[in-house]
C-alpha cells in the first residue's frame, strides 16, 4: 500500500483531480468558503478530509456547513442540507457575504483578464441582442466583489484568457467606477465593502496568482505542462519572472478522498 | 381579504393575462412550478415580463416556446444536466426576448425589496462590473424607463453616498411581480404555505408578489400545518389560488419528495438547441398530451418511483447519477 | 337565559367591557388586523367570534392569525402561535405592514390631538433631558402610518385630549414633513405610501371618528355619559354637530364571549 | 475563524469592555439574558451604549444600575407587569442617560441593515412624527454625529426620494453592536444556534453584531441540532461564546421552556420606581448573592415549578395569571 502522504507520478492523476486538488490547498483552517456546484464541492470537501477540518462552506442556494454523505449535483440539492448547521434561504448566506464573513470563494468563468475581471455573460459583441449569450453573472460577481479572497478554476485557452473580457461580469482589481466608467483599483469602488479580491487562478496547465498591482502572474505550471505551453495558451503576455516551478500534485490520499469518500459515484469525477 | 380558493391547474393558470409579470419558486433545476409552465404554453400566454432570482429549466422552456418578451435576471441553465439557457440565448441572439442582466444579490434584493414594502435597497452587490454599464440597461435603451410602465423602474439602478458612514453603493429597485408561481410541498386548506429543505428565494418571490398561485404536493387541514407553525412560511391572506398537484414540480427537484430528474433534463437540453427542436418537444411533450396525469403516464411509474427520495434523506437513494454509480 | 342578541343595560356591564365591544366592532369579515397587548387582544378575539370569523390577526412580536386558547398577556407570549399561521418575528410582520396588508390596527396613547396624533413618548418638555418620560413609540407610530385604517383605544381625559400633543409619536392627519417641519396632510408626507389613517377614537365616555379634513368629531357617547361630559373631559373643542346618540351597549352574547371564552381567567377582565 | 469557546457566565460577561455597544435578544419581557444583565451589574460595566429593538426588564434594570450612558430603542416598559422603565424614565429625567428615539420598524431595520452589510435601509416608518424631529435628534445635538465615534452614524436619519417609482421616504442608519447578549433554548457545541417560538429580532441582533455571547437552556451535540437544520437560526462562525445556564432568563419568559414570572417583575416594578428602591433590589438580587445558582435558589423551587412549562403547549398550565383564576 502506498504512502498516503507520498506525490503521485503525472500518469497516476487526470488534470481535474490536480485542479480539485490545487483549489482543496487554498483553503485555510477556519475558513469560512463560498462554493458553487462542480469541482468547488470536490476542493472544499478534499480541503475539510485534509488541511481544513474547520472550514465552513456556504452554499448560494442557502445552506451553511453542511456535510454531505452522497455528493450533492447542484447547490440546490437537497443533499447539501444532510448534517448542515443552516438550512435557510439566499437572503441569509448573500447577508453573510455582503457582512464580509466569507474568508474564500471558488469560482468559474469563460473569460478572464490579467486583472481577474472575469465574464460569464456574453462572447463577442453585447447589447439588446448580443452576438453569443452565456447563462449570466449568477452569483459571480457579488461573490468575487465582496468575499476576502476568491480562487477561479478555469480552462486554460487563448480565447479564454484574453487582454480585454467582453463584458466584465465579475470584478477583479482594477474595474469601472460607474456611472463615468474610468477604471480605477477595486479599493476605490469598493470602498468600505473592500476585503479584497481575486488570488489565484487555477488552470489545467498551471496556477496563476496576483501581484501587488492585482496584475497575474504565473506561480506554479502543472506537472506536463510548462512556461511556454501556458504562455502559447494564453491570450496576453503572462508574467513569468516569479514562477516557482511545478504545482506540487496530489498525494495517494488525495486521491483516495476525492475517488472513494467525496465522488464514490463519479458525478464529476468519471 | 378573501381567503384563497382552491381550484385545478388550468383554471388557476388562466388568470394570468398576456403581458403579465411572472416570477417562480426554487432555484435553478428544483421545486420550480413546471407543470403550470406547461399549462401556460398550452394555453398560448404571449409577452410575459419574467423577473426571476434565477432562471432555469421551466423558464428556458417558457422563453423557447415564445411566451416571454423580457427576462431580467442573472443565471439561466440546467446546472449538471445542460450547461447554459440555449433557448434563452436562440431567442435572445435573435431579438426576440430582452435581457436585463442583475447579479444574483441584486436581483434577490429587488425582489426582497418588493416583499418588505420598500421602493429599493441598498447594496455593494456587483460593484464595478459591466451590469451596471448604463450600454447594457436594456430596457433604458429600449425607451421603457419613461416612468408610463407602472412595473418597469425609471432607472436601472442608482449610485449613491453613504451619509451615514461614508463610502458609496448603488441603490436597485424593488420588484412587484403581478404573479408569483410557486411549487412547495405542503399547503393549509386556509393557504398557510410551508416549505421543506433550503428555501431558495421563495419568501421574497411569494412576498413581493401581487398575485400568488400555489402549486402543492399536498394540501391538508389548517389545524394540522397550524401545529408547527414555526415551520411555515407564508400565511393565507398573501396567496390567491391553491392548486394540489403532486409531481408538479417534475422533471425539477423536490426536498423530501422527490429528485431532480437529470435525464430526463439533460434529454431536454440536448433536444431543444435549435428552435425545431425545441418546437417539436413542446408538441410532445405539451400539446399532443391533454393534462399533468398524461405527462406523468408518459414519463412513467418506473422513472417516478426511481426518483421518489427517501424520507430518512430528502432526496432519492434509488437513482442512478454518476459513471461509476 | 337571556337572549345572547339582546342588549344589556347599563349596570350589567363595566367601562372596560364596552371598550372592548365597540373596537370589536370596528373589525370588517376578512380584515388583516394589527393588534397588541391588552384590549386589543379582546376585541379581536370578540370580532373573530362574532361578526368578522375571516379576521386574520397580527402580533407584532412575529405572530400571525394565532387562535389561542387561553390569553397571552403580551404579543410576545408562547400562547400567541397556538395554531397560528405563522410564527416568525418582526421583520416579517412589520414588512407585511409596510408592503400595505394590514387593514385594520388598534393601539392606545397617552395623548391624542384633534388630527388623531397621538404622544406616547414623554410629557411636559422633551429633549436631551425630559421632563416626563413615558414608554416611547413601540410600533404605535409605524403601525398608524402604515395600516389603513387605525382605532385607538384610551382613557378620556382633558390633559389627554390636547389641543397639541407634548410630541407626535404617531401620525395624524395633519403631520409635520420633515426635514422643514412645515404641517401639511399626511397623504402629501407619505406619498406612496399612503394608504389612510386613523378611523375612529374609542373611549370609556365614547366613540370619536375623523371628517374629510382628519378632524375629529364626537360619533357616539356611551350609555351613562353625555355630549356634556365629553366635552368637560376634552382639552379642545368638540366637534358635536355629527352625534349619532348613544354607543349601542355590549349583547349578553358579547359579555359571556369576553368573560366566559375570551378571558376566563381575569386577566386583563378582572 | 476560530469555533466558539463554551464558558462560564463571569468569564464571558468579562469580555465586555466598559463603554461597549450592546443589544439582546428576546421581546420586552421574553427571552432576556437576565442572567448576564446581572452578572454586567456585578462586574460593574460602566458608560454602556445600548441599541436594542426594543427594553424590558433587562434593560430597565441594567440603566437603574448605572451601568448606561445612551439608550436607542423604541420602548420600554414590563407589558402588563409595570407600565413603563421607570428606571429610565428616572436616569433620563435626571440627564445620566440619554435616549435617541426611533420607532419600532426603525430601529428594527437600523439591526437588519447591520445584518445586511448595507449602511442603512430605507423606510417609510414613522414619517411626519417628532422622532424625526432634527430637535430631538439628542446624539447630534451633543455633538456625538461627527464621525470619531466609529459606532454612531453621522446622521440620525436622512429624507431621500425615490428615482424609482417616485415618492420620498427615508433612510435609516446600520447598526453593528460590540456585543449581542442572546438566552435561547438551544446550541450546539460548536455553536448552531435554534432559537423555538416566534424568534422576534433575534436573527438581526445576532447577525449585526461584531461578537456574539450566547446563553442557552441546553448545550447539545452538534449532531444532534444538525438533525433538522431548517430549524437553526445562526451558525457557530457567528457565535463568539457560548454559556450553558437553565432558566437564565428569569423573570422573562422562555417559549417551551418556562413562563415569564410575572409576579416577579411586577414586584421588581413596584420596588424600584425610585433609586433607593432600584438600589436595595440590586444589593439584595446581585450583590449579596454570588452566583446564579444561589439567585434561583431564592427564587425557589415551588416558582420554578409553577412557571416550568407544559411541552404540549410551550407555556406553563399551572401558572395563576388573572384574577378569577
Amino acid at each position: 500500500m502506498k504512502n498516503r502522504h507520498a506525490l503521485t507520478h503525472p500518469v497516476e492523476f487526470k488534470p481535474i483531480d490536480l485542479l480539485a486538488v490545487a483549489a482543496s490547498r487554498e483553503v485555510t483552517d477556519g475558513d469560512v468558503v463560498f462554493a458553487g456546484t462542480g469541482l468547488p464541492m470536490l476542493a472544499i470537501g478534499l480541503a475539510q478530509l485534509t488541511g481544513a477540518p474547520n472550514a465552513v462552506c456556504i452554499y448560494e442556494a442557502g445552506s451553511v456547513d453542511g456535510h454531505p454523505i452522497s455528493l450533492p449535483t447542484s447547490v440546490g440539492d437537497a443533499r447539501c442540507i444532510y448534517q448542515a448547521s443552516i438550512a435557510s434561504g439566499l437572503f441569509d448566506v448573500f447577508n453573510q457575504l455582503q457582512r464580509g464573513l466569507v474568508d474564500l470563494a471558488f469560482l468559474g468563468g469563460a473569460e478572464v483578464d490579467r486583472y481577474g475581471n472575469v465574464n460569464t455573460t456574453g462572447m463577442g459583441t453585447y447589447g439588446i441582442v448580443p452576438e453569443k449569450r452565456l447563462t449570466g453573472s449568477g452569483g459571480n460577481s457579488d461573490i468575487n466583489g465582496l468575499a476576502k479572497k476568491t480562487v477561479f478554476i478555469m480552462v486554460q485557452e487563448k480565447r479564454r484568457f484574453k487582454e480585454k473580457v467582453d463584458f466584465i461580469t465579475s470584478p477583479g482589481w482594477k474595474i469601472p467606477k460607474w456611472p463615468g466608467g474610468e477604471i480605477v483599483d477595486k479599493k476605490e469602488v469598493y470602498n468600505n465593502a473592500f476585503r479584497g479580491g481575486p488570488e489565484a487562478v487555477i488552470t489545467n496547465m498551471g496556477v496563476f496568482r496576483f501581484d501587488e498591482n492585482g496584475e497575474m502572474y504565473l506561480s506554479t505550471y502543472h506537472p506536463g505542462s510548462s512556461v511556454e505551453e501556458i504562455q502559447a495558451n494564453c491570450g496576453f503576455e503572462v508574467n513569468v519572472s516569479r514562477v516557482q516551478g511545478e504545482t506540487p500534485p496530489p498525494t495517494y490520499g488525495e486521491l483516495d478522498y476525492l475517488y472513494n469518500t467525496i465522488d464514490p459515484e463519479g458525478i464529476f469525477l468519471s | 381579504m378573501a381567503p384563497p380558493k382552491q381550484m385545478n391547474l388550468k383554471d388557476a393558470i388562466a388568470q394570468i393575462q398576456d403581458g403579465d409579470m411572472l416570477t417562480f419558486s426554487g432555484f435553478t433545476i428544483w421545486r420550480r412550478p413546471m407543470a403550470a409552465v406547461y399549462e401556460l404554453i398550452r394555453q398560448g400566454r404571449k409577452d410575459l415580463h419574467l423577473v426571476e432570482v434565477n432562471g432555469g429549466t421551466h423558464s428556458d422552456l417558457l422563453i423557447g416556446a415564445g411566451c416571454v418578451k423580457i427576462w431580467e435576471s442573472c443565471w439561466i441553465g440546467h446546472e449538471l444536466f445542460g450547461k447554459i439557457g440555449a433557448n434563452l440565448a436562440r431567442k435572445a441572439e435573435a431579438g426576440e426576448v430582452v435581457i436585463e442582466d442583475y447579479s444574483h444579490l441584486q436581483i434577490l434584493y429587488r425582489m426582497a425589496a418588493g416583499s418588505m414594502g420598500v421602493p429599493y435597497l441598498p447594496t455593494y452587490a456587483s460593484l464595478g462590473t459591466d451590469i451596471l454599464n448604463p450600454k447594457y440597461d436594456h430596457l433604458g435603451q429600449m425607451g421603457l424607463r419613461d416612468g408610463s410602465h407602472p412595473k418597469i423602474p425609471m432607472k436601472k439602478y442608482e449610485v449613491v453616498k453613504d451619509p451615514f458612514y461614508g463610502g458609496e453603493l448603488i441603490h436597485v429597485p424593488a420588484v412587484n411581480p403581478d404573479w408569483c408561481i410557486a411549487h412547495v410541498q405542503m399547503i393549509g386548506e386556509g393557504g398557510t404555505v410551508r416549505v421543506d429543505g433550503q428555501v431558495y428565494s421563495d419568501e421574497e418571490a411569494i412576498k413581493a408578489s401581487d398575485n400568488v398561485i400555489v402549486v402543492a404536493e399536498q394540501v391538508v387541514t389548517e389545524e394540522y400545518i397550524r401545529r408547527e407553525p414555526t415551520r411555515n412560511l407564508v400565511a393565507g391572506h398573501q396567496i390567491t389560488s391553491i392548486v394540489e398537484l403532486p409531481w408538479g414540480a417534475h422533471p425539477t427537484g423536490c426536498f423530501g419528495c422527490y429528485e431532480t430528474d437529470g435525464s430526463f433534463i439533460n434529454k431536454f437540453f440536448t433536444r431543444t438547441r435549435t428552435q425545431e427542436g425545441l418546437d417539436a418537444w413542446v408538441q410532445e411533450w405539451i400539446h399532443d398530451i391533454p393534462d399533468f396525469n398524461a405527462y406523468l403516464e408518459k414519463v412513467g411509474i418506473e422513472t417516478l418511483e426511481t426518483i421518489r427520495a427517501n424520507p430518512a434523506f430528502g432526496y432519492s437513494t434509488k437513482i442512478k447519477r454518476g459513471t461509476r454509480a
